[in-house]
Protein backbone atom coordinates (compact mmCIF):
# COMPACT_ATOMS: atom_id res chain seq x y z
CA UNK A 1 0.00 0.00 0.00
CA UNK A 2 1.70 3.33 -0.90
CA UNK A 3 0.59 6.11 1.72
CA UNK A 4 0.27 9.19 0.75
CA UNK A 5 2.90 11.99 0.22
CA UNK A 6 3.31 13.84 3.67
CA UNK A 7 3.50 10.84 5.73
CA UNK A 8 7.22 10.32 7.09
CA UNK A 9 8.26 6.54 6.17
CA UNK A 10 11.47 5.16 8.29
CA UNK A 11 13.58 3.40 5.75
CA UNK A 12 15.73 0.90 7.18
CA UNK A 13 19.28 1.04 4.81
CA UNK A 14 21.71 -1.80 3.68
CA UNK A 15 24.58 -1.31 1.00
CA UNK A 16 26.60 -5.00 -0.11
CA UNK A 17 29.81 -5.74 -1.10
CA UNK A 18 31.94 -2.18 -2.16
CA UNK A 19 29.34 -0.30 -1.17
CA UNK A 20 29.40 -1.07 2.50
CA UNK A 21 32.83 0.08 2.30
CA UNK A 22 32.37 3.40 0.82
CA UNK A 23 28.91 3.76 3.08
CA UNK A 24 30.57 3.70 6.03
CA UNK A 25 29.07 7.36 6.57
CA UNK A 26 25.79 6.67 4.76
CA UNK A 27 22.76 6.18 7.74
CA UNK A 28 21.40 3.29 8.91
CA UNK A 29 18.22 4.50 8.54
CA UNK A 30 16.41 6.56 6.08
CA UNK A 31 13.79 9.03 6.92
CA UNK A 32 11.08 10.39 3.97
CA UNK A 33 7.71 10.96 2.79
CA UNK A 34 5.97 7.57 2.25
CA UNK A 35 5.58 6.99 -1.79
CA UNK A 36 9.24 8.02 -2.32
CA UNK A 37 10.91 5.90 -4.73
CA UNK A 38 14.15 3.40 -4.80
CA UNK A 39 15.80 5.99 -6.98
CA UNK A 40 14.86 9.15 -5.04
CA UNK A 41 16.04 7.55 -1.84
CA UNK A 42 19.44 6.79 -3.68
CA UNK A 43 20.16 9.89 -5.38
CA UNK A 44 19.44 11.78 -1.51
CA UNK A 45 22.19 9.46 -0.80
CA UNK A 46 24.51 10.48 -3.30
CA UNK A 47 23.76 13.96 -2.48
CA UNK A 48 24.43 13.75 1.13
CA UNK A 49 27.41 11.45 0.96
CA UNK A 50 29.90 11.92 -1.57
CA UNK A 51 31.71 8.84 -1.20
CA UNK A 52 29.03 6.65 -2.26
CA UNK A 53 28.41 8.64 -5.64
CA UNK A 54 30.25 7.03 -8.06
CA UNK A 55 29.52 3.27 -6.87
CA UNK A 56 25.58 3.88 -6.08
CA UNK A 57 25.10 5.38 -9.48
CA UNK A 58 26.76 2.42 -11.42
CA UNK A 59 24.06 1.25 -13.57
CA UNK A 60 24.78 -2.86 -12.61
CA UNK A 61 23.78 -1.90 -9.34
CA UNK A 62 20.52 -3.72 -8.25
CA UNK A 63 17.95 -2.53 -5.54
CA UNK A 64 15.88 -4.70 -3.30
CA UNK A 65 12.78 -4.13 -1.29
CA UNK A 66 12.24 -6.37 1.59
CA UNK A 67 14.89 -8.91 0.38
CA UNK A 68 13.13 -9.02 -3.28
CA UNK A 69 14.44 -7.57 -6.17
CA UNK A 70 12.85 -4.74 -7.37
CA UNK A 71 12.22 -1.20 -9.80
CA UNK A 72 14.21 1.67 -8.90
CA UNK A 73 11.08 3.40 -9.29
CA UNK A 74 8.84 1.41 -6.76
CA UNK A 75 8.01 3.43 -4.27
CA UNK A 76 8.83 2.76 -0.12
CA UNK A 77 6.44 2.33 2.51
CA UNK A 78 7.57 2.39 6.71
CA UNK A 79 9.47 -0.14 7.90
CA UNK A 80 10.79 -1.40 4.84
CA UNK A 81 14.05 -2.87 3.80
CA UNK A 82 15.61 -1.54 1.36
CA UNK A 83 19.39 -2.88 -0.03
CA UNK A 84 21.93 -1.44 -2.76
CA UNK A 85 23.39 -4.56 -4.32
CA UNK A 86 26.10 -3.99 -6.51
CA UNK A 87 27.61 -6.87 -9.16
CA UNK A 88 27.89 -10.02 -7.36
CA UNK A 89 31.24 -11.54 -7.41
CA UNK A 90 30.51 -15.33 -5.65
CA UNK A 91 31.70 -18.69 -5.94
CA UNK B 1 13.26 -34.38 -6.81
CA UNK B 2 15.87 -34.32 -3.68
CA UNK B 3 16.82 -30.55 -3.46
CA UNK B 4 19.26 -29.17 -0.61
CA UNK B 5 20.89 -25.37 -0.94
CA UNK B 6 22.79 -23.80 2.21
CA UNK B 7 24.42 -20.67 3.09
CA UNK B 8 26.77 -21.53 6.03
CA UNK B 9 30.19 -20.59 7.40
CA UNK B 10 31.21 -23.76 8.53
CA UNK B 11 33.33 -25.99 6.28
CA UNK B 12 30.84 -29.02 4.52
CA UNK B 13 32.01 -32.85 3.94
CA UNK B 14 32.36 -34.17 0.83
CA UNK B 15 31.44 -37.46 1.38
CA UNK B 16 27.93 -36.68 3.83
CA UNK B 17 26.80 -34.92 0.56
CA UNK B 18 27.63 -37.53 -1.75
CA UNK B 19 26.33 -40.28 0.40
CA UNK B 20 22.93 -38.46 0.29
CA UNK B 21 22.75 -37.80 -3.04
CA UNK B 22 23.60 -41.32 -4.34
CA UNK B 23 20.71 -43.20 -2.00
CA UNK B 24 18.34 -41.48 -3.24
CA UNK B 25 16.93 -43.95 -5.84
CA UNK B 26 18.18 -47.17 -7.02
CA UNK B 27 17.68 -45.74 -10.55
CA UNK B 28 20.64 -43.13 -10.18
CA UNK B 29 23.73 -44.43 -12.47
CA UNK B 30 25.81 -40.50 -12.00
CA UNK B 31 26.74 -38.52 -9.37
CA UNK B 32 29.02 -35.37 -10.47
CA UNK B 33 30.56 -33.25 -7.75
CA UNK B 34 32.19 -30.05 -8.29
CA UNK B 35 34.20 -28.52 -5.18
CA UNK B 36 35.69 -24.92 -4.91
CA UNK B 37 39.08 -24.57 -2.84
CA UNK B 38 40.39 -21.01 -2.37
CA UNK B 39 43.33 -20.56 -4.41
CA UNK B 40 46.82 -19.33 -3.33
CA UNK B 41 47.56 -17.15 -5.80
CA UNK B 42 45.33 -14.84 -8.15
CA UNK B 43 46.63 -12.91 -10.93
CA UNK B 44 50.21 -13.30 -9.43
CA UNK B 45 49.49 -11.90 -5.99
CA UNK B 46 49.64 -14.53 -3.04
CA UNK B 47 46.53 -14.16 -0.84
CA UNK B 48 45.93 -14.21 2.76
CA UNK B 49 42.54 -14.58 2.42
CA UNK B 50 38.87 -14.08 1.14
CA UNK B 51 35.97 -13.00 2.84
CA UNK B 52 32.18 -13.68 1.01
CA UNK B 53 29.40 -11.66 2.02
CA UNK B 54 25.89 -12.50 1.68
CA UNK B 55 22.27 -11.31 2.18
CA UNK B 56 20.63 -13.76 4.21
CA UNK B 57 17.49 -15.02 2.54
CA UNK B 58 17.87 -13.25 -0.93
CA UNK B 59 21.47 -15.11 -1.00
CA UNK B 60 19.78 -18.88 -0.21
CA UNK B 61 16.57 -17.50 -2.73
CA UNK B 62 19.34 -16.93 -5.21
CA UNK B 63 20.37 -20.01 -5.27
CA UNK B 64 17.32 -21.60 -5.14
CA UNK B 65 16.98 -20.10 -8.55
CA UNK B 66 19.55 -21.22 -10.02
CA UNK B 67 18.57 -25.00 -9.46
CA UNK B 68 14.94 -24.66 -10.22
CA UNK B 69 16.50 -23.80 -13.21
CA UNK B 70 19.11 -26.72 -13.88
CA UNK B 71 16.28 -29.04 -12.46
CA UNK B 72 14.16 -27.97 -15.29
CA UNK B 73 16.31 -28.39 -17.97
CA UNK B 74 17.53 -31.70 -17.27
CA UNK B 75 16.26 -35.06 -15.52
CA UNK B 76 17.67 -34.98 -11.97
CA UNK B 77 17.31 -37.08 -9.27
CA UNK B 78 19.28 -34.44 -6.73
CA UNK B 79 20.92 -31.49 -6.81
CA UNK B 80 22.87 -30.16 -3.69
CA UNK B 81 24.06 -26.77 -3.40
CA UNK B 82 26.34 -25.42 -0.18
CA UNK B 83 28.13 -21.74 -0.53
CA UNK B 84 30.27 -21.18 1.90
CA UNK B 85 30.41 -17.42 3.63
CA UNK B 86 33.13 -15.29 6.13
CA UNK B 87 36.63 -15.50 5.99
CA UNK B 88 38.14 -18.28 3.96
CA UNK B 89 41.97 -19.34 3.38
CA UNK B 90 43.96 -19.95 0.81
CA UNK B 91 42.84 -24.36 0.30
CA UNK B 92 39.63 -24.10 2.01
CA UNK B 93 36.50 -25.04 0.70
CA UNK B 94 34.12 -22.49 -0.56
CA UNK B 95 31.87 -24.41 -2.62
CA UNK B 96 29.88 -27.84 -3.64
CA UNK B 97 27.67 -28.56 -6.45
CA UNK B 98 26.69 -32.53 -6.42
CA UNK B 99 23.93 -33.71 -9.07
CA UNK B 100 22.55 -37.07 -9.34
CA UNK B 101 20.85 -38.55 -12.45
CA UNK B 102 20.07 -41.92 -14.32
CA UNK B 103 22.89 -40.71 -16.99
CA UNK B 104 26.26 -39.33 -17.41
CA UNK B 105 26.11 -36.37 -19.48
CA UNK B 106 23.18 -34.84 -17.93
CA UNK B 107 24.66 -35.04 -14.31
CA UNK B 108 27.73 -33.42 -16.02
CA UNK B 109 25.98 -30.50 -17.80
CA UNK B 110 23.44 -30.02 -15.08
CA UNK B 111 26.75 -29.50 -12.74
CA UNK B 112 28.78 -27.44 -15.20
CA UNK B 113 25.88 -25.12 -15.61
CA UNK B 114 25.12 -24.61 -11.67
CA UNK B 115 28.88 -23.40 -11.36
CA UNK B 116 28.62 -20.93 -14.16
CA UNK B 117 24.96 -19.55 -12.83
CA UNK B 118 26.31 -19.56 -9.07
CA UNK B 119 29.13 -17.38 -10.58
CA UNK B 120 27.36 -14.85 -11.96
CA UNK B 121 23.93 -15.21 -10.20
CA UNK B 122 24.54 -15.68 -6.96
CA UNK B 123 24.22 -13.13 -4.47
CA UNK B 124 27.39 -12.80 -3.07
CA UNK B 125 30.21 -10.39 -2.67
CA UNK B 126 33.94 -11.60 -2.21
CA UNK B 127 36.40 -9.32 -1.01
CA UNK B 128 40.34 -10.68 -0.88
CA UNK B 129 43.18 -9.76 1.20
CA UNK B 130 46.68 -9.21 -0.31
CA UNK B 131 49.55 -8.04 2.16
CA UNK B 132 46.64 -7.16 4.89
CA UNK B 133 45.13 -4.60 2.09
CA UNK B 134 41.76 -5.92 1.87
CA UNK B 135 39.45 -5.12 -1.52
CA UNK B 136 36.52 -6.33 -2.89
CA UNK B 137 36.90 -8.59 -6.50
CA UNK B 138 35.35 -7.43 -9.92
CA UNK B 139 33.03 -9.73 -11.72
CA UNK B 140 34.39 -11.51 -14.34
CA UNK B 141 34.15 -11.14 -17.89
CA UNK B 142 35.06 -14.54 -18.63
CA UNK B 143 32.27 -15.63 -16.10
CA UNK B 144 29.94 -13.72 -18.41
CA UNK B 145 31.21 -15.57 -21.25
CA UNK B 146 31.09 -19.12 -19.70
CA UNK B 147 27.48 -18.25 -19.03
CA UNK B 148 26.43 -17.59 -22.59
CA UNK B 149 27.12 -21.45 -23.79
CA UNK B 150 24.16 -22.18 -21.83
CA UNK B 151 21.60 -19.50 -23.68
CA UNK B 152 23.14 -20.08 -27.12
CA UNK B 153 22.87 -23.80 -27.73
CA UNK B 154 20.38 -26.37 -26.88
CA UNK B 155 22.66 -28.79 -24.76
CA UNK B 156 20.07 -30.75 -23.33
CA UNK B 157 20.48 -34.28 -23.38
CA UNK C 1 51.07 -34.09 -12.18
CA UNK C 2 49.53 -36.84 -10.21
CA UNK C 3 47.96 -40.02 -11.85
CA UNK C 4 46.32 -42.60 -10.23
CA UNK C 5 44.67 -45.33 -12.20
CA UNK C 6 43.91 -48.50 -10.50
CA UNK C 7 41.74 -51.44 -11.58
CA UNK C 8 40.49 -53.80 -8.71
CA UNK C 9 37.74 -55.73 -7.57
CA UNK C 10 36.99 -53.68 -4.10
CA UNK C 11 34.76 -50.69 -4.09
CA UNK C 12 36.45 -47.53 -3.42
CA UNK C 13 36.35 -44.44 -1.55
CA UNK C 14 35.65 -40.88 -2.82
CA UNK C 15 36.47 -38.68 0.58
CA UNK C 16 40.28 -40.93 0.23
CA UNK C 17 40.30 -40.01 -3.71
CA UNK C 18 38.88 -36.18 -3.49
CA UNK C 19 41.78 -35.76 -0.27
CA UNK C 20 44.66 -37.19 -2.20
CA UNK C 21 43.57 -34.95 -5.38
CA UNK C 22 42.76 -31.52 -3.28
CA UNK C 23 45.80 -31.81 -1.55
CA UNK C 24 48.49 -31.81 -4.50
CA UNK C 25 49.17 -28.02 -4.86
CA UNK C 26 47.56 -25.19 -3.30
CA UNK C 27 46.86 -23.80 -6.79
CA UNK C 28 44.07 -25.95 -6.78
CA UNK C 29 41.14 -24.11 -7.70
CA UNK C 30 38.72 -26.67 -8.81
CA UNK C 31 38.07 -30.48 -8.39
CA UNK C 32 35.32 -32.31 -10.09
CA UNK C 33 34.58 -35.89 -9.76
CA UNK C 34 32.57 -38.73 -11.16
CA UNK C 35 30.85 -41.78 -9.82
CA UNK C 36 29.74 -44.11 -11.72
CA UNK C 37 26.85 -46.51 -9.95
CA UNK C 38 25.46 -49.28 -11.29
CA UNK C 39 21.53 -48.93 -12.23
CA UNK C 40 18.52 -51.08 -11.03
CA UNK C 41 17.22 -50.77 -14.68
CA UNK C 42 18.46 -51.10 -18.24
CA UNK C 43 16.02 -51.00 -21.11
CA UNK C 44 13.54 -51.45 -18.47
CA UNK C 45 14.37 -54.46 -17.18
CA UNK C 46 15.40 -55.01 -13.55
CA UNK C 47 19.03 -56.49 -13.21
CA UNK C 48 20.34 -58.79 -10.89
CA UNK C 49 23.65 -57.67 -10.92
CA UNK C 50 26.94 -56.99 -13.67
CA UNK C 51 29.32 -58.37 -13.85
CA UNK C 52 33.30 -56.86 -15.59
CA UNK C 53 35.49 -58.86 -16.88
CA UNK C 54 39.30 -57.22 -17.40
CA UNK C 55 42.45 -57.98 -19.30
CA UNK C 56 45.30 -57.79 -16.45
CA UNK C 57 47.57 -55.18 -17.54
CA UNK C 58 46.55 -54.62 -20.81
CA UNK C 59 43.10 -53.27 -19.30
CA UNK C 60 45.36 -50.40 -16.77
CA UNK C 61 47.42 -49.94 -19.78
CA UNK C 62 44.29 -48.91 -21.98
CA UNK C 63 43.16 -46.90 -18.92
CA UNK C 64 46.48 -45.04 -18.98
CA UNK C 65 46.04 -43.81 -22.66
CA UNK C 66 43.28 -42.26 -22.19
CA UNK C 67 44.55 -40.29 -18.87
CA UNK C 68 47.60 -39.21 -21.10
CA UNK C 69 45.11 -37.55 -23.69
CA UNK C 70 43.48 -35.70 -21.13
CA UNK C 71 46.44 -34.40 -19.13
CA UNK C 72 48.09 -33.04 -22.71
CA UNK C 73 44.56 -31.75 -23.57
CA UNK C 74 44.22 -29.75 -19.60
CA UNK C 75 46.04 -28.02 -17.83
CA UNK C 76 45.39 -30.60 -14.78
CA UNK C 77 47.24 -30.84 -11.61
CA UNK C 78 46.29 -34.55 -10.67
CA UNK C 79 43.61 -37.08 -12.17
CA UNK C 80 42.56 -40.75 -10.38
CA UNK C 81 40.82 -42.81 -12.30
CA UNK C 82 39.39 -46.52 -10.19
CA UNK C 83 37.54 -49.07 -12.75
CA UNK C 84 36.40 -51.96 -10.35
CA UNK C 85 35.76 -55.29 -12.32
CA UNK C 86 34.06 -58.45 -11.42
CA UNK C 87 30.57 -59.24 -9.83
CA UNK C 88 28.51 -55.76 -8.70
CA UNK C 89 25.58 -55.21 -7.67
CA UNK C 90 22.54 -52.65 -8.19
CA UNK C 91 23.41 -49.11 -6.45
CA UNK C 92 26.92 -50.34 -5.89
CA UNK C 93 29.92 -48.08 -7.42
CA UNK C 94 31.32 -48.82 -10.56
CA UNK C 95 33.64 -46.18 -11.88
CA UNK C 96 35.33 -43.38 -10.11
CA UNK C 97 37.17 -39.87 -12.27
CA UNK C 98 38.61 -37.23 -10.42
CA UNK C 99 39.91 -34.34 -11.96
CA UNK C 100 41.89 -31.26 -9.96
CA UNK C 101 42.76 -28.41 -11.27
CA UNK C 102 43.47 -24.65 -10.73
CA UNK C 103 40.43 -23.88 -12.91
CA UNK C 104 36.73 -25.18 -13.00
CA UNK C 105 36.41 -25.22 -17.09
CA UNK C 106 39.18 -27.38 -17.30
CA UNK C 107 38.71 -29.75 -14.57
CA UNK C 108 34.64 -30.25 -16.16
CA UNK C 109 36.11 -30.82 -19.55
CA UNK C 110 38.66 -33.02 -18.55
CA UNK C 111 36.29 -35.40 -16.08
CA UNK C 112 33.61 -35.44 -18.30
CA UNK C 113 35.81 -36.22 -21.77
CA UNK C 114 37.84 -39.02 -19.75
CA UNK C 115 34.24 -40.80 -19.13
CA UNK C 116 33.35 -40.65 -22.63
CA UNK C 117 36.91 -42.12 -23.42
CA UNK C 118 36.87 -44.69 -20.67
CA UNK C 119 33.62 -45.72 -22.24
CA UNK C 120 34.53 -47.05 -25.56
CA UNK C 121 38.46 -46.92 -25.09
CA UNK C 122 38.65 -49.05 -21.57
CA UNK C 123 39.19 -52.82 -22.40
CA UNK C 124 36.26 -53.46 -20.27
CA UNK C 125 33.53 -56.64 -21.07
CA UNK C 126 30.29 -55.62 -19.45
CA UNK C 127 28.09 -58.63 -18.83
CA UNK C 128 24.29 -58.28 -17.54
CA UNK C 129 21.98 -60.93 -15.43
CA UNK C 130 18.22 -60.74 -15.84
CA UNK C 131 16.25 -63.19 -13.97
CA UNK C 132 19.06 -65.43 -14.02
CA UNK C 133 19.77 -65.03 -17.60
CA UNK C 134 23.51 -63.35 -18.24
CA UNK C 135 24.17 -61.63 -21.85
CA UNK C 136 26.90 -59.61 -22.89
CA UNK C 137 26.14 -56.06 -22.85
CA UNK C 138 27.02 -54.60 -26.75
CA UNK C 139 28.58 -51.19 -27.41
CA UNK C 140 26.19 -47.91 -27.42
CA UNK C 141 25.50 -45.82 -30.59
CA UNK C 142 25.45 -42.96 -27.67
CA UNK C 143 28.62 -43.34 -26.36
CA UNK C 144 30.08 -43.47 -29.90
CA UNK C 145 28.16 -40.07 -30.55
CA UNK C 146 29.55 -38.56 -26.95
CA UNK C 147 32.89 -39.15 -28.21
CA UNK C 148 32.81 -37.40 -31.26
CA UNK C 149 32.01 -33.95 -29.58
CA UNK C 150 35.61 -34.36 -28.32
CA UNK C 151 37.04 -34.83 -31.89
CA UNK C 152 34.69 -31.78 -33.80
CA UNK C 153 35.43 -28.82 -31.66
CA UNK C 154 38.15 -27.32 -29.92
CA UNK C 155 36.89 -27.78 -26.31
CA UNK C 156 40.23 -27.05 -25.06
CA UNK C 157 40.48 -23.68 -22.08
CA UNK D 1 62.30 -62.57 -34.43
CA UNK D 2 60.07 -64.92 -36.96
CA UNK D 3 60.95 -68.21 -37.05
CA UNK D 4 61.67 -70.58 -40.10
CA UNK D 5 58.03 -72.33 -41.15
CA UNK D 6 58.09 -75.63 -39.79
CA UNK D 7 59.56 -74.67 -36.72
CA UNK D 8 56.51 -75.85 -34.09
CA UNK D 9 55.39 -73.04 -32.10
CA UNK D 10 52.93 -72.97 -29.02
CA UNK D 11 50.38 -70.11 -28.77
CA UNK D 12 48.43 -69.18 -25.90
CA UNK D 13 44.65 -68.43 -26.41
CA UNK D 14 42.58 -66.27 -24.52
CA UNK D 15 38.79 -64.97 -25.35
CA UNK D 16 37.18 -61.76 -23.65
CA UNK D 17 33.49 -60.96 -23.63
CA UNK D 18 31.33 -62.53 -25.52
CA UNK D 19 34.15 -64.41 -27.27
CA UNK D 20 34.87 -66.38 -24.10
CA UNK D 21 31.39 -67.21 -24.31
CA UNK D 22 31.43 -69.06 -27.20
CA UNK D 23 34.90 -70.35 -26.93
CA UNK D 24 34.23 -72.70 -24.22
CA UNK D 25 35.13 -75.30 -26.48
CA UNK D 26 38.04 -73.43 -27.87
CA UNK D 27 41.40 -74.82 -26.89
CA UNK D 28 43.83 -72.94 -24.38
CA UNK D 29 46.75 -73.44 -27.11
CA UNK D 30 46.98 -74.06 -30.64
CA UNK D 31 49.83 -75.36 -32.01
CA UNK D 32 50.95 -74.33 -35.00
CA UNK D 33 53.94 -73.46 -37.22
CA UNK D 34 55.95 -70.73 -36.24
CA UNK D 35 55.42 -68.09 -38.31
CA UNK D 36 51.62 -68.11 -38.78
CA UNK D 37 49.63 -64.83 -38.50
CA UNK D 38 47.30 -64.21 -35.88
CA UNK D 39 44.52 -64.17 -38.43
CA UNK D 40 45.87 -67.39 -39.80
CA UNK D 41 45.38 -68.97 -36.14
CA UNK D 42 41.64 -66.88 -36.31
CA UNK D 43 40.63 -68.61 -39.48
CA UNK D 44 41.94 -71.95 -38.18
CA UNK D 45 39.86 -71.45 -35.01
CA UNK D 46 36.90 -70.23 -36.75
CA UNK D 47 36.48 -73.96 -38.96
CA UNK D 48 37.22 -75.79 -36.23
CA UNK D 49 34.89 -74.13 -33.43
CA UNK D 50 32.05 -73.40 -35.45
CA UNK D 51 30.46 -71.72 -32.28
CA UNK D 52 33.42 -69.01 -32.85
CA UNK D 53 32.69 -68.26 -36.37
CA UNK D 54 30.43 -65.80 -35.88
CA UNK D 55 31.48 -64.00 -33.15
CA UNK D 56 35.01 -64.03 -34.04
CA UNK D 57 34.83 -62.69 -37.27
CA UNK D 58 33.29 -59.30 -36.88
CA UNK D 59 35.43 -57.23 -38.17
CA UNK D 60 35.19 -54.85 -35.10
CA UNK D 61 37.41 -57.65 -33.06
CA UNK D 62 40.45 -56.52 -32.33
CA UNK D 63 43.99 -59.43 -31.47
CA UNK D 64 46.57 -58.33 -29.28
CA UNK D 65 49.86 -60.12 -28.71
CA UNK D 66 51.51 -60.27 -25.62
CA UNK D 67 48.85 -57.93 -24.30
CA UNK D 68 49.81 -55.01 -26.64
CA UNK D 69 46.85 -54.56 -29.60
CA UNK D 70 48.79 -55.94 -33.03
CA UNK D 71 47.80 -56.58 -36.83
CA UNK D 72 46.42 -59.77 -37.99
CA UNK D 73 49.29 -59.77 -40.14
CA UNK D 74 51.90 -59.95 -37.40
CA UNK D 75 53.42 -63.41 -37.38
CA UNK D 76 53.36 -65.20 -34.43
CA UNK D 77 56.26 -66.97 -32.17
CA UNK D 78 56.42 -69.69 -30.15
CA UNK D 79 54.95 -69.17 -26.09
CA UNK D 80 53.29 -65.80 -27.17
CA UNK D 81 50.04 -64.47 -25.84
CA UNK D 82 47.05 -63.96 -28.43
CA UNK D 83 44.00 -62.56 -27.31
CA UNK D 84 40.55 -61.72 -28.80
CA UNK D 85 38.87 -59.00 -28.25
CA UNK D 86 35.15 -57.97 -29.00
CA UNK D 87 33.93 -54.36 -29.03
CA UNK D 88 34.41 -52.78 -25.18
CA UNK D 89 31.72 -52.17 -23.48
CA UNK D 90 32.66 -51.11 -19.79
CA UNK D 91 32.49 -47.66 -17.50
Amino acid sequence: MTGAPGISAVIKLLFFGRLGDSAVTAPEFFEASEGLTASAVRDALAIEHPLLVEALLEPQVLVSIDRVIADWNQPLTDGCELAFLPPVTGG
Amino acid sequence: MYRRVVVQNEDFDLADEYRRLRQLDAAIGAVVTFCGLVRDCQQQARIDSLNLQHYPGMTEASLNEVVATAEQRWPLHGVSVIHRVGELLPSDQIVFVGVASSHRAAAFQAADFLMDYLKTHALLWKSVEIDGQRSWVEAKDSDQRALQRWMQSSTSP
